[in-house]
């Protein structure tokens, strides 16, 4: 019997010891490995598996149609973190040397992002966050190894501050007007709130803020709140459960729903089809289409469903999965730019980066890269990586997101000295000095 | 801390008319008595007397709605257990309470604890007055180890020892207290004769060697009879005799109580 | 046969209390500190060593802050996490706080920082340690979610906290200590581990001192222990301190060593859960438990997510996670049945086999 | 003057809210109720049983595109299914161990649940529809949400039925003496093993009714799980052992985070809910250590 009890002891210390033992195998062939962090479970799984599987099937598409970016064979490696920061850095750790080290992270999570800025810098690996992460990131010379593309949350916020501003016939029309901001009380949530703060000081409307508890199950206390407070507009900092839940209490407040407008990590199908009915007219902001009408979804669905694999067909042409979509081209984008300046088929990381500051995604190469349409059109540089994109407004009518809005820009005259701000009290406390970009 | 000598022949404590119920059940009414120094007191009554009680309020567990308890010469108010042990009360328990996740030399050396006054950062670095200080209690530690008899269980947590044992370490985690008057409560319950006998002859050196106040719970009335200097005889919570042994043995009411009184 | 006290014998009472009385021991705790700090840096991976080595040493010094409180003193509480937070907030808050002497900016020491941390945390964990003076057991860990919530919530509410930085997220400054930088994942881990050996060695002292047999008593039967002269009140805040300085210190380090930046959820529920399983995983009351337990909870779900892939069996990241979860869980469970007092307690069985090897009896 | 009617009607419909959403933790907290007072067991495993019932529900439907009610008896079928393993797989094996062995043991089970289900069923979200009701109606300017006051109503329903089980059948019966004495339950032969299957069971039908009411307001999915931290505060308020305890306890929860949140949260920056629910609880055992209906616990040496 105790014996026994040894054995399993041992056997215990032999599994504890078996990390020893990882290690990475070598390939020979011209590669470009692209490991991707994903949560395909826990409790934001709903909205990590499309954006999981469109990654991923965007690489597969590529591999089998062109063989690879410019000879090059893709290999991309998920790595499961559950949406839990200390995994995600392991996995980070564990990837970031495979394959002759990783070219580029895309965590979704905005934890993860924070924890990884300080060691892609030293490792000198880009890190793409596309749409959430350090709003201040976007000042290249302070993070020379963060893309927070297209639109930073600040710069999201003004843009859903113009759309509000247009509905009511002009930014002056807003002066009174009451906002709700609906929020998730953990950093991602509060984002948005220094720059709302600007906004209503400058233009003289009430803000009042409802911070949700995370992970938002329960929000009738707040919901109450905004019935007594019956604000004109509800804006939502939203993400997971909250935002169904959000959805469904507003429409048990009976607030007009088109009046009730999510940031973009609030507008998915995941989030309007299971609050039914409550959710036709909800709108959200968005920086990419929705749908499959675009050669690069058609191509994912020719090249890899028709060849029977694929991640999870019933996501492709939702809004998140197509908002991978649109990432990856970018990065396919910067490949091919980095290959093109430096001759090589297999860049490194080092030169990856310099493909992302210079990427200029215009109509032209949208279309080359079959995105026409389906994302926004930047121009990144060294001290600017965000590219000046902009927000559109979608509205779920039931069965889809549709846009109703015009390519809205946001208001750069607040945002950019905002983050010029940040970034400074950032390198200060982190004791580095800012890269030159001249 | 009281400071107050008392002589020995001196009465150490006395309880002077205390009650106590636990809402409408009455465990002790009215009952008065005292303890004087280097004696062995005995209390006895059948189950359900009120002995553990009277115990209860002289060491602080319990406090009686009704009377007072004078120790060393101070009439207290409602007291702590541990201001209790610190004026050199110990006691031990009718059924074992020891440290059962711990050795019997740590359980004793519990016993030590008011004596020992390194703070919590000193003992974290164990070097110097820490160490110097527990070695010093261990020594007194194993000089009671020695006088009980149980060397060989040392180092053994005490949940694995037999009942007998248990009742050996928590008398001496007692003793390890020093304590100027030692409640015992029923030390032979569950044991047999020879046990019986080793624990006699241990109360009665404890008494001899240490000059140490004893005041115990016994059924055995033959035990009781034996090694008591006084005995008081609780019955329904009241106090029914009081005296030397041959008086009590005697008394009408305490053989009524014993033998006729339908228990 | 190579694990044999016999003929060693003590000839005083401090030989016979040493950590580690027996020679195999020491010898034994000799190397694993060799290779520790020698071994592990020169022969490892960085990954091995950012990515394992160093959460886990900051996880096994939580889980011995925990111990302390709930193996040693019997107090659950399922407010590490929250304790944890304090630390990191705290010493955040001391590295960023700098004052003017002589004209010229003096920060607080890195180290005086991280302790004073503890400090903090300390003491807010002796807030919180007072209603164990009259709820006990279940009713006391669930009460001590009231304070992991209200911590969380008071980080995240209070921009003070973090500097005002807008989404609450604190970022730690470098680490220097007399002018040297900590820098590598090497160095960081040599940093964490010095802290954790100390502290470890510190916390076997303490309890094998006057205070933690006190704790023990209190656990045991906490009225016998009140009876024969400890004082409930002095001897369980006490614990709540030391073990509540124990995690804000593992708290800090984890903001500060580990992570870099660090947010308040990243001390939420779950992460004073993980901790609370470490400690019965490994064994209540014993100090190398906490590290076994640290590196059962830590490493066994790595462990299990790399399996799949190494052996080459393609099965997709979900249902890796998914599997992990339930041997994981299906693996606790047959730890409980075949040990139910802990990985330590199967360690010490195991030595005591050792000892006799290769004959039984 | 207008304004204090509309005062006063808010504060009802924060009230009767509040009591709505207590009554739905109730729900969850009634499960660990009945584990706990049968087997002494604090079953941590609640909330992953909630998640797991539903899924199961939710998945059937899909899977079979049965009508849910088949759904539902297969669900509680797949429950009796896990409360047989747990009863020969785990507490079976663990008889005698101390509490926290056994709370150990139910983590185990989460984990084990978590990964299950999600290895059957999926991680993604799932639309939970049996065909209760959504939205909200009007009562004098009071919204009331629908699906709540169903849940509400249910909740009363199966305490109800609970306590007619426990007291009119044979069964409840011998629960009721395992409860109060092992030894005796034993003694006058009942089967310690069955009890345990029987009490889990139960508890999983519990877990299954409050897997509904959540999924169908939430959606099923792994975030429901989360759900079995709501109802901690309610025990303690209850006290363990008590099933009228869980309600009550639930009500007082329900109602007072509300209350707390629009009354108190304005003036310290909001979001209070979460500690204020254990504050309460916390404050309140400092009174009564054993909760609302425990029962007082004398010490004696």
């Amino acid at each position: 019997m105790s014996l026994r009890k040894f054995v399993l002891g041992a056997l215990g210390v032999a599994v504890l010891a078996a990390p020893f033992a990882v290690s990475a195998p070598a390939l020979a062939e011209e590669s470009l490995y692209l490991p991707k962090l994903v949560y395909r479970t826990g409790p934001f799984a709903p909205g990590g598996i499309p954006t999981a599987n469109g990654a991923v099937d965007y690489w597969a598409m590529i591999n089998e149609r062109d063989g690879g970016v410019g000879g090059a064979k893709v290999i991309v490696e998920e790595c499961e973190f559950g949406y839990n920061t200390d995994r995600g850095v392991e996995c980070y750790e564990r990837t970031k040397k495979k394959h002759g080290g990783a070219l580029v992270y895309q965590p979704y999570s905005t934890g993860v992002t924070y924890a990884l800025a300080d060691r892609t810098r030293k490792d000198k690996i880009p890190l793409l966050t596309m749409g959430y992460g350090r709003s201040d990131a976007g000042i290249g010379s302070a993070f020379p190894y963060v893309f927070p593309m297209a639109l930073n949350y600040w710069g999201q916020s003004t843009g859903i501050m113009k759309y509000m501003a247009s509905q009511e016939g002009g930014i002056e029309k807003m002066k009174g007007k009451t906002i709700a901001l609906v929020y998730l009380d953990i950093a991602y949530g509060k984002e948005s709130l220094p720059i709302f703060r600007t906004m209503s000081e400058k233009f003289d409307f009430k803000l009042k803020e409802y911070p949700v508890t995370f992970p938002g199950i329960e929000q009738k206390a707040t919901w109450l709140q905004i019935r007594r407070a019956k604000p004109d507009y509800i804006v939502m900092w939203g993400w997971g459960v909250m935002n169904q839940s959000a959805i469904k209490e507003a429409a048990n407040i009976r607030f007009p729903i088109d009046h009730f407008i999510g940031n973009w990590w609030s507008g998915a199908e995941q989030d309007t089809v299971p609050a039914g009915k409550a959710a036709i007219g909800y709108k959200s902001a968005t920086f990419s289409a929705a749908g499959t009408d675009f050669p690069v979804i058609q191509d994912i669905l020719t090249h890899v469903y028709g060849k029977g694999k694929g991640k999870g067909k019933e996501n492709v042409g939702q809004v998140l999965y197509n908002r991978a979509v649109v990432t990856q081209v970018f990065i396919h984008h910067a490949i091919l730019n980095a290959q093109k300046e430096f001759g090589v088929k297999s860049v490194s990381s080092e030169q990856l980066r310099w493909g992302l500051e210079n990427v200029n995604m215009t109509d032209a190469t949208a279309a080359s890269l079959g995105m026409k349409g389906l994302g926004p059109n930047l121009k990144i540089s060294c001290n600017d990586h965000i590219g000046g994109g902009g927000v559109f407004i979608q509205q779920w009518d039931g069965k889809k997101w549709n846009i109703v809005s015009e390519y809205i820009k946001p208001m750069n005259d607040l945002v950019i000295p905002a983050m010029e701000k940040s970034a400074a009290k950032y390198l200060k406390e982190k004791g580095v000095s800012a890269v030159s970009c001249s | 801390m009281v400071e107050n000598t008392v002589k020995p022949g001196e009465i150490l404590l006395s309880v002077e008319d205390i009650s106590l119920s636990f809402g409408a059940v009455r465990a002790i009414s009215e009952v008065s008595f005292d303890i004087k120094k280097g004696e062995v007191r005995a209390i006895i009554g059948p189950n359900g007397a009120g002995k553990t009680s009277m115990l209860n309020c002289i060491n602080g567990f319990y406090h009686p709605q009704q009377g007072t308890i004078t120790y060393k010469g101070i009439t207290r108010s409602a007291m702590k257990p541990y201001e209790a042990a610190a004026q050199g009360i110990a006691r031990t328990f009718q059924n074992v309470a020891l440290f059962k996740g711990m050795s019997t030399l740590d359980n004793i050396m519990t016993g030590r604890n008011l004596k020992m006054k390194s703070g919590i950062l000193a003992s974290t670095l164990w070097w110097g007055k820490a160490q110097k200080e527990e070695m010093e209690h261990r020594r007194f530690v194993e000089d009671i180890i020695d006088f009980l008899e149980i060397e060989a269980i040392r180092k053994t947590p005490v949940g694995r020892l037999p009942y007998g044992l248990q009742k050996r370490v928590e008398l001496g985690r007692a003793l390890a207290a020093e304590p100027e008057l030692l409640l015992l409560d029923e030390p032979m319950a569950g044991m047999n004769l020879e046990e019986k006998q080793d624990m006699c002859r241990f109360i009665l050196d404890v008494n001899d060697e240490f000059g140490t106040t004893i005041c115990l719970i016994e059924h055995d009335m033959g035990v009781v009879m034996d090694i008591s200097d006084r005995v008081m005889v609780l019955d329904y919570g009241g106090k029914i005799g009081d005296g030397v042994p041959d008086e009590v043995r005697n008394d009408q009411n305490v053989i009524d109580a014993y033998l006729g009184g339908g228990h | 046969m190579f694990y044999r006290e016999a003929g060693q014998f003590k000839s005083s009472y401090k030989e016979d209390q040493a950590v580690f009385p027996i020679l195999q021991d020491r010898v034994g705790v000799g190397l694993m500190l060799l290779v520790a700090f020698i071994g592990i840096p020169l022969l490892t991976s960085e990954y091995f060593i950012s990515a394992i080595m160093t959460p886990f040493l900051i996880l096994a010094l939580a889980a011995i802050g925990l111990n302390i409180l709930t193996g040693y003193a019997g107090q659950i509480s399922l407010g590490t996490g929250g304790f944890m937070a304090v630390g990191a907030f705290a010493a955040y808050k001391f590295a960023t706080f700098s004052i003017a002497i002589g004209g010229a900016e003096t920060t607080i020491p890195l180290v005086v920082t991280i302790l004073l941390a503890g400090v903090v945390a300390a003491l807010v964990g002796v807030m919180f340690g007072i209603p164990s003076l009259r709820i006990k057991g279940f009713y006391l860990a669930v009460a001590t979610l009231a304070a992991q919530f209200f911590i969380e919530w008071v980080l995240v509410k209070f921009g003070w906290f973090t500097n005002y930085s807008p989404s609450g997220i604190i970022t730690a400054p470098p680490l220097e200590v007399m002018g040297y930088l900590f820098d590598s994942p090497g160095e960081k881990y040599i940093f964490t581990l010095s802290f954790v050996a100390v502290m470890a060695l510190a916390a076997k002292n303490l309890v094998r001192s006057h205070i933690g047999r006190g704790w023990m008593a209190i656990r045991d039967m906490d009225i016998a222990a009140e009876i024969i002269g400890f004082r409930p009140l002095h001897t369980k805040l006490s614990a709540f301190a030391v073990s509540s300085f124990f995690c804000g210190v593992a708290g800090a380090l984890w903001a500060f060593v580990h992570l870099g930046t660090v947010e308040p959820e990243a001390f939420g529920i779950n992460r004073s859960f993980a901790i609370l399983f470490m400690v019965i995983i490994g064994g209540m009351g014993s100090i190398i438990g906490s590290f076994i337990g640290a590196a059962f909870i830590t490493l066994l779900p790595i462990f299990l997510s790399n399996v799949p892939p190494m052996i080459g069996w393609d099965i997709g990241v979900d249902m890796i996670s998914h599997m992990e979860f339930m041997i994981f869980g299906a693996l606790i469970i047959f730890f409980l049945i075949v040990e139910p007092h802990g990985l330590a307690r199967l360690w010490s069985i195991g030595k005591e086999k050792l000892r006799s090897w290769p004959f039984p009896y | 003057m207008e304004d204090i009617i509309f005062e006063l009607q808010f504060f009802l419909e924060v009230l009767i809210s509040g009591l709505l959403t207590g009554s739905l933790y109730s729900l969850v907290a009634l499960g660990f109720v009945l584990i706990f007072k049968a087997s002494g067991v604090f079953n941590f495993a609640q909330g992953a049983m909630m998640l797991f019932a539903a899924l199961s529900l939710v998945g059937f439907q899909e899977l079979l595109g049965v009508h849910w009610t088949v759904a539902f008896v297969m669900a509680i079928a797949v429950m009796v299914l896990l409360a047989w393993c747990v009863e020969k797989f785990v507490l079976g094996k663990l008889v005698n161990q101390e509490p926290i062995i056994l709370f150990m043991a139910t983590i185990g089970i989460t984990f084990f649940l978590d990964g299950f289900g999600q290895t059957l069923w999926g991680s993604d979200i799932k639309v939970m529809d049996v065909g209760l009701p959504t939205g909200s109606f009007d009562m004098g300017g009071i919204f009331i949400d629908k699906l709540e006051l169903v849940a509400g109503f249910t909740a009363g329903a199966l305490v109800l039925a609970l306590a007619l089980f426990f007291n009119k059948t044979k069964i409840g019966r011998a629960l009721r003496a395992v409860a109060d004495d092992h030894q005796a339950a034993l003694s006058v032969g009942i089967s310690l093993r069955t009890i345990w299957i029987i009490v889990w069971s139960v508890a999983g039908l519990v877990g299954l009714v409050a897997g509904i009411m959540w999924g169908s307001k939430l959606g099923v999915q792994f975030s429901l799980t989360l759900l079995a931290l709501k109802a901690l505060p309610v025990l303690i308020l209850g006290g363990f052992t008590s099933i009228p305890g869980a309600i009550v306890g639930g009500l007082i929860i329900g109602s007072g985070e509300k209350l707390a949140e629009i009354y108190i949260g304005p003036f310290v920056g909001g979001a209070i809910e979460n500690w204020f629910a254990y504050m309460l609880a916390m404050v309140f055992l400092l009174f009564r250590p054993q909760g609302l209906f425990g029962e007082k616990i004398i010490e004696r040496v």
